[in-house]
């Protein structure tokens, strides 16, 4: 029977509580350590840490607008291996789907992790967060999610959410094994927190938090929430696909790509130790530059571009979480998460597949029936 | 347009269509030029990438043709390629590449007749498609 | 690479032939695979399709491990195999000498056509006058007199048939390179007497053999006269006339081969006389003709009489064993009463040239045409047992793969239809449907649910409805109702035969036949005959479907192995030293290309210099050459000289079959030190044969351009091969087989008669399984005492460890290496190491409380029946009335199989309480009598003994009722549909056939990562081409786990088993093909997803030192993982994404 | 030929038993009941049992049954049956033995059909062929009796085949044939006798 407990707020001290709530998690003898965001004493980013006393649990600060990289990768290396010791590991909900993604890739292990997943309020760009956040970056995320939770919106001092966030129309920890919900919630008083799994039922009944209800209102707050990003996100994809149905707007529309392949390196789900892009495969011989340009007249430099980009979709558009990290990472301001999440969507709903959803779902190009797709074959 | 002469690049199985084409081809029955066969051994191995990297390069359509259902000499290979070409019917439709230039087709090793017509129906069809966007494009 | 001294004669090369042929050599005999057709293959060169996948796969077939030594193309094409010399055109002449020491002479048939020259342009064939009828099309369409017998095969020469041929010449005169040399100098020294009374048959005779044989004829119009020119003048044929005044021909006969034993003499007779000629050739006639002559058959008869005699026998063999695999012959219905107007109603066709009218490379290309009118079929009726269970033509046996192929053929036929976009009607006419095999039942459900119509009951004729312009049927169904259908085509079922030439071959090899004509088989094999050494394999011995034949294919090679192995035919050949190849991956490629030109088509508006500037743009081609004639010894020789004076690191040679280079490449590679891998042959003809047509389409593009672009693409694929060491994987030589009954045993003895150390492991304290409790077979075999003897050899074999009261607590590996740790009753564990794996762990009789079992005591299964006659618990004179239910929980969900013992169980049964108590009363209730094969005719003595069979159906199954003290009255009611009416009895016993469940533990299987059917059966990796192999390469399995089975065909599955087993113990090593999968180790990010792509389990993850590995040997190169793989971290050699990426390059420039 | 059905010769007038059915049970044995005969048997469609019924009814010796049916008496021995029997079987000799038993039981069931075939015997046994006009009217004479109207019946098709030249109004007393068959007719009673 899943858990539905709270967690106590003092006039809507997020912060504290969820500090405290950490603190209780690392007095549980099942967990070794908490991967949770924290402020940085260096500036004021917030980064995942590792966690292991819980006097080091000052900056915790998972409600922070501020979104650097996909935790995925980080939790991926801690979990990869039996590391001797159980982590809770707080992290958005499109951090959770990109891990789930990552175990089903071997990349990851679900052995030695408890995920705790947090209804996300969004994050801004990391230039835009830097701006809004300054010198004092608890009370950047107190005013964010004050502002978030009382109706009123993120969009503050100018900023407001990623793309990516806006469209994104999954922002519940619907695969963690533990959910802290905020929707719905009188986070005044108290967070509400649900066991969604076996495990995220035995932590919580360990920690003997006090038991709630979910409260009615909850659901209908998150589908509206739902709704209105799948209709940004329609809209999103609607301009996107406009900007790039033939190849001449497509090439336009990555006309600014330098080959940098940060689009990857920052992508939950490319996995690769090595993009095939920067292996021997396309270390072409010199005479193949010549003979491109020879055939059409004139080639552009660096070559692949295109190439890359399709393959790359064909890699991970099945897999990709809509983290939006890709498009954080351009260097020259290339829309790209418009793009890959526009395809992921149609390759997902195409092999009605939903990444990062259940651990239990094959990914789709790992297996195949005898007789589907019938479709796709012949004239 | 008029004497337009599309390209097709296709990779062909070893063991199935590659034989229907060469049964084709000592038959005597006449399938067009336009074909450039690439021998693979199983459809199977057909990375998504090569296909991609054909249209890219200028090939007005790509077809992959493998065993039927059942007949794959690796099992099931043709299984995982009928996945990996779903997958690219979804993902290059959408950046302008008809549907039509890229096929899957089982023939199987006897049917040297249906090859050749296959061959002659798919250039027919790129025929009236034109030629395809990338093929004087400045992109590789 | 033949590693034995031992040899084989395979006489046959259809499946079953190729099969025990590639065993044999893969176990490192050397093979010579005889075949008197022109092409290989035998009947399934004709059949495209094969249930259950209604596609082909033969090619599955071929090698796995050591790839490379056989051909790695579609197998109805061709087969090459270094150990396999195939003689095709060639029938066994004689033989002499002991098992394991026979001295064997060959016959080939003369084939005027030169092999080596033939470049197969057609030119020939478009002069050919002579249009007779096409075997390969069943007769459906026409041929020429030259001709391919084969349209796919490789090598493909044109053949003459010399029966048809008019030797006009005009072939020889269009030929272009000379490869036609008709005349045969021969004929007219040919000296043929002609002896009859009547002139005028003796002047034509003349004239006709003078003219269009081209022979010499001389006349004698009486037995005295020709006796005398016997005598006087040097004579090589007689023709005699049976009736002469005075000496008849007989007389002349006997008197004849007194004075010249050898004299081949052919027997002239009218229709009257027929029986004479007969008789005549018991006394040495040759053969006899028929008068009034048909000339179109009098001259090729006399041709071949001729060619027989002229070719000179040769070559001559020493075999230590001979494999008779010469397949089967067909019924031909127009040979009997034929009631079904096969012959005279074009729309009534066989099953096999049904076959041939869907087939891709049949008459309508595999439109469904009616060969009267070429309309489209619509409807079409499938007769069964045409030729089968059917007195009539002498065939009291049921020929086993009627109902499944007509199945096929109807799903086959569907689906062409439906891909046409046409409705069609299927329908099948039958008596019992016959699904006795493993999955057939699921299959004809499936077939029956997706629209095929069974109907039962016998259609006794065909006749034409004029009006209408179809066919129509006349048949009762089973409750008596008569109906009239109305179909398009008629396809006749038609049954098996003995194979044309059985009794001739088995006389000259001394082998005894059974009744209806097939070698006849040892007690308790069906592959060993009366002599040693000689074994039949496939339907040669009568009625075998694929599987079968593939089954005891491999168990004819393994007791063909057993003699050569005793005979010391296993002694290794002295070691050929190993070709040492240069390594050049640190070179630039330098690749030398050479274009034959000995192509018109080529050759046609070529700019040699053009093309050579062109290639060497690149900056690895280093020289182009021109060379004529690739293929011949002479181009050949010249290719070799190029090679080491340019000494070249890569090669590509423009020409045309690259199949057939494949030896040459290896043999030119040890001889310049250059890695066969780094050369390729390209086929620069066939692409560009429309292009040198004279009717070539205008736009066709010009050959200059074709070959050009061929030859680019192949160098862009060269130019980065860079083949590494070819891998291999040690092998522990022993075998482990689980399961002590008779498969085990069998499997057991078989490899330790070998000589290899077999580990057998039996879970019971006794051996012997199933067999413990069986007593006789239903042809009176002592089951007891074959038990005990097959005990006492396998506890006296020095080379098996037998493990009784043991089971296989764990194990892993692969082929080449396993390790099982075994555990016995008292606990105490052993490691076994083993190079290859046998499952035989059997199955037991299904329990069931269906109809009353064990609400009496008179209510029994099978084995409690065979149990109580045994131990005379039962006295069947005490009996009145049994009942006996077939199919009890079988052949329906979830047990949807035939477990196809019961029904002969039964018979069996019925028989011996039969004969104990004539006047006993048995009802056999059944659902389709599953007497396949000859054990029909123990079903039609069942029905003459007088024990009646009442057929229900899933709806309306008969009951059992126990009543009184102690369930001690037993009713059993059901319905005879026949008479249409309730039946009722007081049965003294009722017999209940429950089947066969197998024991095949889902631990054990997953351990040795093997898959179990939905049944929990035995995967096999393919229902006809692997039938005892896992898919995972290195474990078999045999007996009832795989499959229900009777004891013959569990034996014959388990020397199969061990025969397999054979290919990798044989070896110290197991080495990869070239075409592998390797891993380059720095990119891979261990995801896996290989490991699962892979359908051979060759990947496995190392987790100790974190990689992933592939087991060269098991990895077929099929490239799932490469493409799975998205950086390339797994790819395949040899077709590698560089040099992939390069050849699509090539190809668009 | 096995016998000469004569309606003037010696018989039981009660129904068969069950050891009567063994002979014509040992020809059929080892019937599959497939249907060809039913399927192929020209006057089925006038058979209250299909043929296939009726062997399965001899098979399992329901001799009740087998002489309450017609099925035998309208067997045209055309012999299609028989040649058409997988098992091949002798199915016309067998309907044959039917006829022949009820003909031996006088069954009054068969009264028609046992008198029409003694009739046509007759004839063909006192003229050496056969004489419709004789023939039939013999056989009128012995049904009339039970089926007064028979003959009227069959008036009009008569007319016609008079018409056609079909039937001839012969001398009874001309017996061209006689002698020759009537041995042959002798010998096949002494040898019935003896069986």
């Amino acid at each position: 029977m899943a858990i539905t407990a709270t967690i106590e707020v003092n006039q809507q001290d997020l912060l504290t509580s969820l500090k405290a709530f950490c603190t209780k998690l690392l007095e549980q003898d099942a967990i070794s350590a908490i991967l949770v965001p924290q402020r940085l004493p260096m500036k004021s980013m917030v980064m995942p840490t590792l966690v292991t006393e819980a006097d080091h649990l000052d900056g915790v600060d998972p409600l922070s607008p501020a979104f650097p990289m996909n935790g995925a990768k980080v939790l991926a290396k801690l979990t990869r291996r039996p590391s001797g010791g159980k982590i809770a590991a707080i992290m958005r909900p499109c951090e959770i789907r990109a891990f789930i993604e990552l175990v089903k890739l071997k990349q990851a292990r679900t052995e030695d992790v408890v995920l705790i997943g947090m209804d996300c309020l969004g994050a801004y760009g990391n230039t835009d967060y830097f701006r809004f956040a300054g010198e004092d970056a608890e009370a950047a995320t107190r005013r964010f999610y004050e502002s978030v939770l009382a109706g009123k919106g993120a969009a503050l001092d100018g900023v407001d959410l990623t793309t990516a966030c806006q469209a994104c129309e999954a922002p519940f920890p619907t695969s963690a094994d533990i959910a802290i919900g905020l929707h719905g919630v009188d986070t005044g008083r108290h967070l509400l927190v649900l066991g969604q799994t076996p495990a995220g039922d035995d932590l919580l009944q360990q920690m003997g938090l006090p038991s709630s209800e979910v409260p009615t209102e909850r659901q209908a707050i998150m589908d509206q929430l739902r709704t209105s990003r799948e209709k940004y996100r329609d809209d999103m994809f609607a301009a996107t696909a406009a900007a790039t149905d033939n190849i001449d707007k497509l090439n336009t529309y990555l006309a600014n790509c330098v080959n940098c392949y940060n689009c990857r390196v920052a992508c939950p789900v490319c996995y690769c130790k090595e993009c095939v892009f920067v292996t021997d495969v396309f270390n072409h011989d010199p005479s193949q530059y010549l003979r491109w340009a020879k055939r059409k007249g004139a080639v552009k430099m660096p070559t692949d571009t295109v190439f890359y980009h399709l393959t790359r979709l064909t890699h991970m558009s099945t897999a990709c979480v809509g983290c939006g990290q890709c498009s954080n990472a351009c260097p020259n301001d290339i829309p790209v998460m418009e793009l890959f999440r526009m395809v992921a969507h149609n390759t997902q709903r195409a092999f009605a597949y939903e990444a990062g959803n259940s651990v239990d779902e094959k990914p789709p190009l790992s297996e195949f029936k005898e007789d589907e797709f019938q479709e796709v074959v012949g004239l | 347009m008029e004497n337009f002469e599309p390209v097709l690049v296709a990779f062909v199985c070893n063991w199935c269509t590659y034989t229907a084409a060469d049964l084709a081809g000592t038959s005597r029955l006449s399938y067009p030029k336009n074909v450039r066969l690439i021998r693979v051994m199983c459809t199977g191995m057909v990375d998504p990438q090569y296909v991609i990297k054909a249209l890219l390069e200028g090939a007005d359509g790509v077809l992959v043709s493998g065993c039927h259902p059942g007949d794959c000499h690796y099992i099931n290979g043709n299984y995982k390629a009928r996945r990996r070409i779903k997958l690219l019917k979804e993902i290059l439709p959408q950046f302008g590449f008809e549907p039509e230039r890229l096929r899957l087709t089982w023939i199987g090793a006897s049917d040297g007749i249906e090859f050749a017509e296959i061959m002659q129906e798919l250039v027919k069809e790129l025929k009236a498609l034109g030629p395809s966007q990338a093929k004087m494009k400045m992109v590789v | 690479m033949q590693t034995k001294i031992g040899k084989a004669l395979v006489i046959g090369a259809g499946i079953s032939g190729i099969r025990a042929a590639l065993d044999l050599a893969e176990f490192g005999y050397g093979v010579t695979l005889i075949e008197r057709s022109p092409h290989i293959g035998g009947i399934l060169s004709q059949l495209d399709y094969q249930f259950p996948t209604d596609r082909c796969g033969m090619c599955k077939m071929l090698p796995l491990v050591e790839r490379d030594a056989g051909s790695q193309f579609c197998l109805r094409k061709g087969l090459f195999h270094d150990n396999i010399d195939i003689k095709l055109s060639t029938e066994l002449a004689s033989v002499e000498g002991e098992p394991g020491d026979f001295k064997v002479t060959l016959r080939q048939e003369p084939n005027p056509v030169d092999a080596a020259r033939c470049i197969g342009c057609g030119k020939c064939v478009d002069v050919c006058p002579v249009t007779v009828a096409d075997e390969f099309n069943a007769g459906l369409t026409t041929r020429k007199a030259i001709y391919l017998p084969v349209p796919h095969t490789i090598p493909n020469p044109y053949r003459i048939d010399t029966a048809a041929c008019t030797q006009c010449g005009a072939c020889q005169e269009v030929c272009p390179t000379e490869a036609i040399r008709l005349v045969d100098e021969g004929r007219k020294d040919f000296n043929i007497l002609v002896v009859d009374d009547e002139l005028i048959v003796r002047d034509s005779l003349k004239e006709w053999l003078e003219e269009e044989g081209g022979f010499h004829v001389s006349m004698a119009e009486s037995g005295q006269e020709a006796l005398q020119h016997l005598k006087t003048e040097t004579c090589h044929l007689m023709l005699l006339d049976i009736k002469m005044p005075g000496m008849d021909g007989v007389e002349v006969l006997e008197k004849a081969k007194e004075l010249f034993p050898d004299l081949p003499v052919v027997m002239m007779t009218a229709y009257a006389t027929v029986e004479t000629a007969v008789e005549a050739m018991k006394i040495g006639a040759r053969d006899y003709l028929i008068k009034p002559f048909d000339t179109d058959a009098l001259i090729p008869k006399v041709i071949q009489i001729y060619q027989t005699l002229s070719t000179p026998p040769g070559p001559e063999l020493e075999v230590g064993a001979i494999v008779m695999s010469g397949g089967t012959s067909y019924y031909n219905p127009a040979d009997g009463k034929d009631t079904y107007s096969y012959g005279s109603l074009p729309d009534v066709v066989t099953s096999l040239e049904f076959e041939r009218l869907f087939s891709g490379t049949g008459p309508n290309g595999g439109q469904l045409l009616r060969p009267s009118d070429g309309r489209p079929i619509r409807r079409i009726a499938w007769l069964q047992c045409v030729g089968s269970r059917d007195m009539q033509s002498n065939a009291d046996f049921c020929s086993n793969i009627c109902c499944m192929y007509a199945i096929k053929e109807a799903n086959v036929a569907r689906e062409r239809a439906a891909r046409a976009g046409t409705e069609l009607e299927t329908s099948i006419y039958y008596m019992d449907m016959r699904t006795f095999g493993k999955s057939f039942q699921r299959y004809r459900d499936r077939s029956e649910a997706s629209g095929v119509a069974f109907k039962r009951g016998r259609v006794h004729s065909v006749e034409p409805d004029l009006q209408a312009n179809d066919l129509q049927l006349r048949w009762a169904d089973i409750d008596g109702n008569v109906a009239v259908d109305h179909v398009d085509l008629v396809v006749l079922s038609v049954g098996q035969r003995p194979a044309e030439g059985t009794q001739a071959l088995t006389e000259t090899l001394g082998i005894g036949l059974n009744p209806w004509g097939f070698p006849q088989t040892e007690p308790f094999s069906l592959t060993r005959t009366e002599r040693d050494g000689i074994v039949a394999a496939g339907s040669f011995a009568g009625l075998k479907d694929i599987s079968e034949s593939v089954t005891q294919a491999s168990a004819a090679a393994l007791a063909a192995s057993t003699t050569i192995h005793n005979a010391g035919g296993s002694i290794g050949l002295k070691d050929q030293p190993e070709a040492i190849y240069a390594d050049v991956s640190r070179e630039t490629p330098r690749i030398l290309v050479t274009v034959c030109t000995c192509s018109e088509a080529v050759t046609q508006g070529v700019d040699q210099k053009a093309l050579t500037h062109h290639l060497k743009s690149d900056p690895a081609v280093d020289r182009v050459e021109f060379l004529d004639g690739t293929c011949t010894a002479e181009g050949w020789d010249k290719l070799v000289a190029l090679v080491k004076q340019h000494r070249p690191n890569r090669l590509l040679i423009g020409a045309c079959l690259p199949y057939v280079y494949a030896r040459k490449l290896k043999a030119l590679g040890t001889e310049v030190g250059l890695d066969p891998r780094l050369m390729e042959v390209v086929d620069i003809r066939t692409p560009v044969f429309q292009a040198a047509r004279e009717d070539a389409p205008e736009g066709t593009e010009p050959s200059a351009v074709t070959v050009q672009r061929l030859l680019a693409m192949a160098v862009a694929r060269l130019r980065r091969i860079s083949p590494a060491p070819v891998a291999t994987v040690p092998v522990f030589q022993q075998t482990l087989v689980v399961g002590g009954g008779i498969a085990g045993m069998t499997a057991a003895l078989a490899i330790a008669d070998h000589g290899f150390t077999v580990d057998l492991v039996e879970k019971d304290k006794a051996l012997g399984g199933n067999l413990q409790w069986l007593s006789k077979t239903i042809d009176g075999q002592d089951i007891r005492a074959f038990l005990e003897d097959t005990r006492n050899r396998v506890t006296g074999h020095p080379q098996i460890n037998l493990h009784l009261d043991t089971r296989v607590i764990a194990a892993f590996g692969q082929a080449g290496t396993f390790y099982s740790t075994l555990e016995d009753g008292d606990g105490n564990a052993v490691q076994v190491n083993h190079g290859a794996t046998i499952l035989a762990t059997g199955g037991h009789e299904a329990a069931t409380t269906a109809y009353g079992f064990g609400t009496s005591p008179r209510i029994v299964t099978q084995q409690n029946l065979e149990a109580q006659l045994h131990d005379g618990t039962l006295d069947p004179t005490q009996l009145h009335t049994v009942a006996m239910i077939q199919c009890v929980d079988s052949r329906e969900e979830p047990r949807n199989y035939c477990s196809r013992v019961c029904c002969s169980t039964s018979l069996k049964h019925a028989q011996a309480l039969k004969a104990a108590n004539p006047s006993l009363r048995i009802v056999v209730f059944y659902r389709d009598m599953m007497s396949y094969g000859f054990m029909e005719s123990y079903f039609t003595e069942a029905r003459k003994s007088g024990i009646t069979f009442i057929p229900y159906t899933l709806d309306r199954r008969p009951a059992v009722a126990a009543d009184g003290t102690d369930g001690d009255r037993v009713t059993v009611s059901g319905y005879e549909p026949i008479i249409g009416q309730p039946v009722e009895m007081t049965a003294d016993l009722v017999v209940l056939a429950t089947g066969i469940v197998p024991e095949l533990p889902g631990e054990l299987a997953d351990a040795y990562g093997v898959a179990r059917d939905e049944d929990n059966f035995f995967q096999e990796a393919e229902s006809k081409w692997r039938p005892v192999d896992a898919l995972k390469e290195g474990v078999f399995a045999c007996g009832i786990c795989q499959a229900p089975r009777n004891i013959h065909e569990s034996i014959a599955t388990a020397e199969a088993a061990a025969e397999r087993a054979l290919r990798i113990l044989g070896r110290e090593r197991l080495p990869s093909g070239t075409i592998v999968a390797r891993i380059h180790e720095s990119l891979c990010s261990l995801c896996e997803r290989c490991v699962e792509a892979c359908p051979y389990g060759a990947r496995s993850l190392d987790p100790e030192n974190e990689r992933i590995v592939v087991n060269p040997a098991m990895c077929q190169g099929c490239g799932a993982c490469a493409a799975t793989c998205p950086n390339n971290a797994a790819y395949i050699e040899g077709f590698d994404a560089e040099q992939l990426m390069d050849v699509i390059d090539a190809a668009l420039n | 030929m096995t016998a000469v059905a004569t309606q003037n010769r010696p018989g039981t007038e009660s129904a068969p038993g069950p050891d009567a059915l063994k002979a014509i049970q040992d020809k059929i044995k080892s019937c599959i009941q497939c249907g060809t005969c039913t399927a192929s048997c020209p006057n089925e469609f006038a058979m209250d049992l299909t043929p296939r019924h009726l062997w399965r009814m001899v098979l399992m010796g329901d001799t009740e049954d087998i002489f309450a049916s017609q099925t035998f008496t309208l067997c045209s021995a055309c012999y299609t049956c028989s040649l058409r029997c997988p098992r091949g079987l002798p199915l016309t000799e067998a309907m044959h033995d039917l006829k022949q038993l009820a003909a031996k039981h006088k069954l009054p069931r068969y009264k028609a059909s046992t008198a029409f075939y003694g009739h046509f015997m007759d004839t063909v046994r006192r003229h050496g062929r056969i004489r419709e006009t004789e023939f039939i009217s013999r056989y009128f004479m012995t049904m009339t009796p039970s089926k007064p109207l028979m003959p009227l019946k069959y008036t009009s098709m008569g007319l016609k085949l008079l018409r056609k030249g079909k039937l001839h109004i012969e001398n009874p007393f001309a017996a061209p044939g006689k002698q020759s068959l009537e041995a042959i007719f002798q010998k096949v009673e002494s040898m019935e006798e003896r069986a």
